[in-house]
């Protein structure tokens, strides 16, 4: 107690006007945005994902066009060559160059799946934009369409719609995004149906402000973390399905190249040479790894509510 | 709960419609039909048109289909080209039996390591094991069930001869085809029952649990699992579809003589009728699996009231 | 009266990742037999924080850094997990604020009273625990027992299910109820129905109850004595008339100020200025300085030390040193 | 006497759950609210009061009756500038804090959205100093007009919703339970400060509230709700003093006074039992199955809103 008894006498006076300091606010400034960048910067994986795959993404550009081999140059002078300096994936059946046509492959299944992935964004954020906003009969028949929609296997339905149209990047683009968008929508249209009835939204109709501008100012804005979460999700899920089609035949035809061609090709060749497996093997688990990772550090650093 | 599976039923049978429709549109568009091998082309002028005819391909095309449609209803979904003048039907359950096998052997492993995994990585939070069962769930779902096959092959079957490579000769030869499969539910599963595990291990009600001054093991599955099991079964719809999905490759790999396999060939042979009537199956199969997915999981959760019995005051 | 807990200078941290908070900066009090006591506070006071830690359910990262809990004369502060089960439910149980979430959604309400009975009554057979439990239901006025046993909690009101809880807290008769905010989510009706439940039940099972609220109405209308909270601190504890009556605490007065008086129609309503402390960087000095009207410059420097006004009427502020002239709010 | 602002005339508001199951929230309530004056509105969860709140601003159509709003009928055919007028005259405060301002935007922009719905500043300068005299009005400054809702306590953030309001000049503001998210400190100063604003200008309240305490400190009037209708209104010292309906009394008696001495020696009506669900509502008064002087009548027929003193209505069989 002796502590308190040698405090100077003059502290005992008033110490004037604190109003100011009543309504501060403690920590220092920043958006919500900001707060989750934070929680996503301490999630370490998740970064050391991310730029993985922005270097591969890099990558997957920039050695097909420096090379000096291209991903269809045959040369059955050597083939299934071991792994060597001059071709540091060693070569194929038809004496390609590995090394060249995995970083093309890994380009062309990146390229599929981003565009799968943001054509499915687009055909789903829409339709459940436009399911939610509308609501009533509107919202009534295009959920039974979903309805409908959601019983069907997809990965059947695209397997046909690949047997039925000419190969090509575009084809597995198109046959993913037959029911792709299925899953953006139910999510969008969930989103967008609980911000409805939030009370800031009733505010802003209260303040006259347009349906247009509710919701382009409130619903859109507090829609994005659902967006982007499920987008990260997309692209690895659309990247095995391409890989998948190729593997069983229907995807891209030679000598085009994906990870999915590599891997069914290595796989004819595995007992003489299993490199030739392994390496694209390596490359697709690679980038599906770090798309998850990524999307998990997404939607616990922006959406914690909203569980996978 | 009959009007609620009434009102399912009825929306299978739209779908059900729907998939019949795009599937033979689909059939009709395709490049090449089973009658292009020189074996058609060498026969003459009338031979031709009558096989055309005997297989109804003659008429125009919505009539085709309406007769289609017609048969199917009476459970006759025509006759494989491939396996001449076999049944569609009879070539697809001759060949259900190994993918039923392979599928239950996949999902029992995938369930029993993944749910086990999952709980004690929940309870374990940011332990050893909670960072393991995520590396692990994360390479289950990352690694594609076709490339483990063919790894799991080469290894197993091929290098160190433990099991065999391939073919329905024994139980054996659907152990490597089973783990492959079983990569993707192991890991859903873990991380789903994890995440739920987690949540409810936040709720109020344990707190009263832990007041009540009960063992951390009785907490855990009077209180804790009882409530983080039931979302899974609301998982193992999706996950039936994907292992459905996976059979078609791992089923070529091992050339095993499951409907997925099935689906493949009918692919590579362009056998119409196969292919409408596995993908009638399959589509049948999966909605099928969702409604008993949805219906259990209203009778296990006291919660829900499709049973319909109101609160009582 | 014997006395049956005491709590001597508690400090509890709780570890976040958003930063450390110094949720409990110093609290005692101590509870005697057949008493109810209430602990006062807004949000953010640490009041709920404080019993927790008695229990020993301190959320993830939570610690008791300093400070002891005397129960029954024992040193419970580090007891063992295994040592805690033996007293939870058994000499203290507790009740919460939120109904709805508070009773395991997929267990009979029966199974969770009988539950309670298995653990700390092995010798009851499975008959006597459902009796014993059919009986517990009756007593806390749940009507037609028998049938609403085997019904699951969302079946129930949130009134009906706040009987259940207090059913299962006392059924092994406990000596201590800690009730954290028991009425605050229910209608004013309901409210009333449960503190009669509750005055009625502490008679008939002879249990001493803390009752952790904000609303200085349910502590006049239950309480003997009155712990005052704020910002994670002790502010003023007394008997009931002497915290209503001779308050000593600007925080407290304030609180009592707040609240509209219904006998006088035409009242001028005093509001305490600004918003509670960030315990993440608590104040060094007085929690309530900043928003004191009376603050002095040492309220900011030092933490008031205690003033005793009677044999149980103490507050902690500077005004009371003799070095501050002044001296007596009132 | 003084202007009535709004007019509410048997106003009923059902919502249809599913086949053959009506949720009755709002059924055949009437009452005017006059000008510069504050209505409370008070009753258990359930009651309707929130219903009724968002019917009167026109954020659900009416099932039955109508709402007049100094001559405009709210739900009715409105010309544009009606609506527009109507969408600057009547605002809402809301409960949740946390939920009833945009997390994405600034409170800068969340508070000017009404200046730039009805273009009330002619510049972008001129937008943003109306905005702080806002803030100042409500006691925060321009250290807060960047910040976002999440770095706000609770107090704070219902005061911006306060100045959103505020920002076009309202004639009559509905406050839908404002102050039972909060603290008691923090409820008195939201309450001053409405009280304040009242005054300087020249607001109508309708002040809704499940603590009856503060209702009766704020409001000149006070209606009192049960399963949809209003079942006594008076003035109120009146209420306070001379509860008439059963319900108003059980409900005054329940309420736990701050005052022991008090506390000690007072009788209370305890209610038995709790509120009956509000769906599919039999024809007779509601309160039957909880009232401790329910007579025959009372089962059958539903009581009318009758003034039994000049300014004092209620709605009772047995109170003639």
């Amino acid at each position: 107690m002796n502590a308190q008894m040698n405090i100077p006498q003059e502290l005992f006076t008033p110490a004037g006007d604190n109003t100011a300091k009543q309504e501060h606010i403690a920590r220092q400034h920043h958006s919500a945005f900001y707060d989750g960048w934070i929680r996503l910067r301490k999630n370490k994986a998740a970064v050391v994902c991310a730029v993985i795959i922005l270097i591969i993404a890099v990558m997957s550009i920039v050695v097909p066009m420096t090379s000096k081999y291209t991903y269809f140059d045959t040369d059955y002078a050597n083939k299934i060559a071991k792994p060597s300096a001059e071709h540091p994936f060693g070569t194929d059946l038809f004496g390609r160059d590995q090394w060249v046509r995995i970083w093309y492959g890994t380009g062309i299944s990146l390229l599929i799946g981003l565009a799968a992935a943001l054509i499915n964004l687009l055909i789903g954020v829409f339709y459940g934009a436009i399911s939610a906003i509308m609501g009533g009969k509107v919202d009534a028949i295009m959920q039974r369409i979903i309805e409908v929609l959601v019983g069907i296997p997809s990965l059947i339905i695209v397997i046909l719609f690949m047997m039925a149209l000419p190969p090509g990047i575009w084809t597995i683009i198109a046959a993913m995004s037959v029911t792709g968008w299925v899953n953006m929508a139910r999510l969008v249209r969930a989103k967008i149906l609980n911000l409805k009835s939030q009370e800031f939204v009733l505010a802003a109709q209260l303040l006259g402000t347009s349906t247009w501008k509710i919701i382009l100012r409130h619903l859109i804005p507090n829609t994005i973390s659902v967006i982007v979460i499920q987008v990260m999700f997309a692209i690895p899920s659309a990247i095995f399905t391409e890989a998948f089609l190729s593997f069983i035949g229907v995807g891209l035809s030679e000598p085009k190249a994906s990870l999915g061609v590599l891997i069914n090709n290595g796989y004819k060749a595995l007992r003489a040479a299993p490199f030739l497996l392994i390496y694209p093997a390596i490359a697709i688990i690679l980038i599906m790894i770090c798309f998850s990772i990524v999307g998990d550090g997404l939607r616990d650093a922006f959406d914690p509510r909203m569980k996978h | 709960m009959a009007k609620y599976i009434g009102k399912r039923l009825i929306y299978m049978a739209v779908t059900l419609f729907v998939v019949a429709a795009l599937t033979f549109t689909l059939m009709k568009i395709l490049p090449g039909s089973p009658f292009d091998e020189e074996r058609f082309l060498r026969l003459e002028e009338a031979k031709q048109a009558e096989a055309l005819a005997r297989y109804g391909l003659d008429k125009p095309v919505p009539i085709q289909f309406a007769r289609y449609i017609g048969n199917m209803l009476k459970g006759d979904f025509g006759i494989s080209f491939y396996y001449t003048n076999i049944p569609v039907t009879k070539v697809i359950f001759s060949r259900i039996g190994p993918s039923a096998l392979i599928g239950a052997q996949a999902i029992l492993i995938g369930l029993a390591i993944g749910l086990s995994l999952g709980i004690i990585a929940a309870c374990r939070h940011n332990g050893f094991i909670d960072n393991f069962t995520m590396v692990l769930a994360v390479l289950g779902i990352s690694v594609p069930n076709f490339v483990a096959a063919a790894l799991l092959q080469y290894y197993f079957g091929l290098k160190l001869g433990w099991l065999p490579i391939g073919f329905w000769k024994s139980w054996s030869c659907s152990v490597l085809p089973s783990v492959a499969l079983c990569f993707s539910p192991l890991a859903t599963c873990a991380r789903f029952i994890r995440t739920e595990t987690l949540d409810v291990l936040q709720q109020d009600y344990i707190v009263t649990a832990r007041s009540k001054g009960m063992t951390q093991a009785r907490m855990l599955i009077k209180h804790t699992l009882r409530n983080s099991i039931i979302p899974v079964i609301t998982i193992m719809g999706p996950m039936v579809v994907n292992l459905l999905t996976g059979s078609l490759a791992v089923e070529s790999i091992f050339s095993i003589p499951g409907i997925g396999g099935l689906f493949t060939e009918s692919v590579k042979n362009n056998d119409y009728n196969v292919i409408m009537g596995l993908t009638m199956f399959y589509s049948l199969f999966y909605m099928v699996t969702i409604l008993i997915v949805d219906v259990t999981y209203g009778l296990v959760d006291p919660r829900i009231h499709i049973a319909g019995e109101e609160a009582a005051e | 009266m014997k006395k049956l807990l005491e709590v001597k200078n508690m400090h509890v941290s709780i570890h976040t990742d958003s930063g450390v908070i110094q949720a409990v900066r110093g609290v005692s009090f101590d509870l005697y037999e057949s008493e109810t006591l209430a602990i006062v506070g807004e949000s953010g006071s640490g009041k709920s924080i404080t019993n927790k830690a008695i229990m020993g359910l301190l959320p993830v990262g939570g610690r008791i850094d300093e400070g002891e809990v005397i129960l029954n004369g024992r040193d419970i502060t580090h007891f063992s997990e295994k040592e805690m089960n033996m007293i939870r439910g058994a000499e203290v149980s507790m009740i919460f604020q939120d109904p709805l979430t508070s009773l395991n959604p997929t267990m009979t309400v029966g199974d969770q009273i009988t539950e309670m009975l298995m653990l700390h009554k092995p010798e009851m057979t499975a008959e006597q625990r459902k009796n014993r439990a059919l009986e517990l239901l009756d007593m806390v006025g749940i009507p037609n027992p028998a049938e609403r046993f085997g019904q699951y909690p969302h079946q129930f009101s949130g009134g009906m299910r706040q009987r259940v809880m207090i059913s299962i807290a006392l059924a092994c008769e406990p000596r201590i109820l800690i009730a954290d905010e028991p009425t605050t989510a229910l209608d004013v009706t309901i409210q009333a129905q449960i503190l009669e439940l509750m005055k009625k039940l502490q008679k008939k099972v002879n249990t001493s109850i803390i009752i952790i609220t904000h609303n200085l109405g349910v502590v006049s209308s239950m309480a003997d004595r009155v712990v005052v909270m704020y910002g994670g601190r002790f502010v003023e504890c007394g008997d009931l008339d002497e915290v209503f009556y001779q308050t000593k605490h600007p925080y407290t007065k304030g609180l009592l100020d707040s609240i509209p008086n219904l006998q006088l129609s035409d009242q001028k309503l005093y509001s305490i200025p600004g918003t509670p402390p960030d315990l993440i960087s608590p104040p060094h000095g007085c929690p309530f300085a900043a928003r004191c009207e009376r603050c002095m410059k040492v309220c900011e420097k030092y933490q008031p030390s205690e003033y005793e006004f009677s044999q149980t009427h103490r507050a902690s502020c500077w005004l009371y040193d003799e070095r501050a002239k002044g001296g007596a709010l009132i | 006497m003084t202007k009535t602002l709004l007019e509410i005339k048997d106003l009923s508001r059902f919502f249809t759950l599913s086949k053959g199951q009506v949720l009755e929230a709002v059924n055949g309530v009437s009452f005017d609210i006059h000008q510069g004056e504050t209505f409370g509105l008070v009753g258990e969860s359930g009651c309707g009061k929130s219903t009724l709140g968002r019917t009167v601003v026109g954020l659900y159509p009416p099932t039955k009756g109508k709402v007049i709003f100094d001559g405009i009928d709210v739900a009715g055919s409105k010309s544009q500038t009606q609506k527009m007028e109507l969408s600057r005259r009547m605002q809402m405060i809301f409960q949740d804090p946390y939920t009833s301002l945009n997390p994405r935007m600034k409170v800068m922009d969340i508070i000017a959205e009404g200046i730039d719905n009805h273009h009330m500043a002619a510049s972008r300068s001129e937008r943003n100093q109306m905005v702080l005299d806002l803030l100042h009005s409500v006691g925060l400054d321009e250290e807060h007009a960047n910040r976002y809702p999440h770095e706000f306590s609770g107090g704070q953030r219902q005061r911006v919703g306060i100045a959103r309001a505020l920002s076009v000049n309202p004639d009559f503001i509905v406050a839908d339970e404002p102050i039972s998210a909060l603290d008691v400190s923090i409820q008195a100063q939201v309450v001053n400060l409405m009280k304040h604003l009242q005054e300087t200008r020249n607001l109508t309240y309708l002040f809704i509230a499940h603590d009856l305490s503060m209702v009766k400190y704020i409001s000149n009037r006070i209606g009192v709700m049960y399963l949809g209708n209003l079942v006594e209104l008076a003035s109120s010292d009146e209420l306070f003093k001379n509860p008439l309906h059963p319900y108003t009394s059980a409900l005054l008696s329940a309420i736990p006074l701050p005052d022991p001495k008090v506390e000690r020696n007072r009788s209370r009506i305890v209610l038995e039992g709790n509120v009956k669900s509000p769906i599919n509502l039999p024809k007779n008064c509601h309160f039957c199955t909880r009232c401790p002087k329910k007579q025959a009548i009372c089962e059958r027929e539903v009581p009318e809103l009758k003034e039994v003193s000049p300014g004092h209505f209620v709605a009772c069989h047995l109170i003639r």
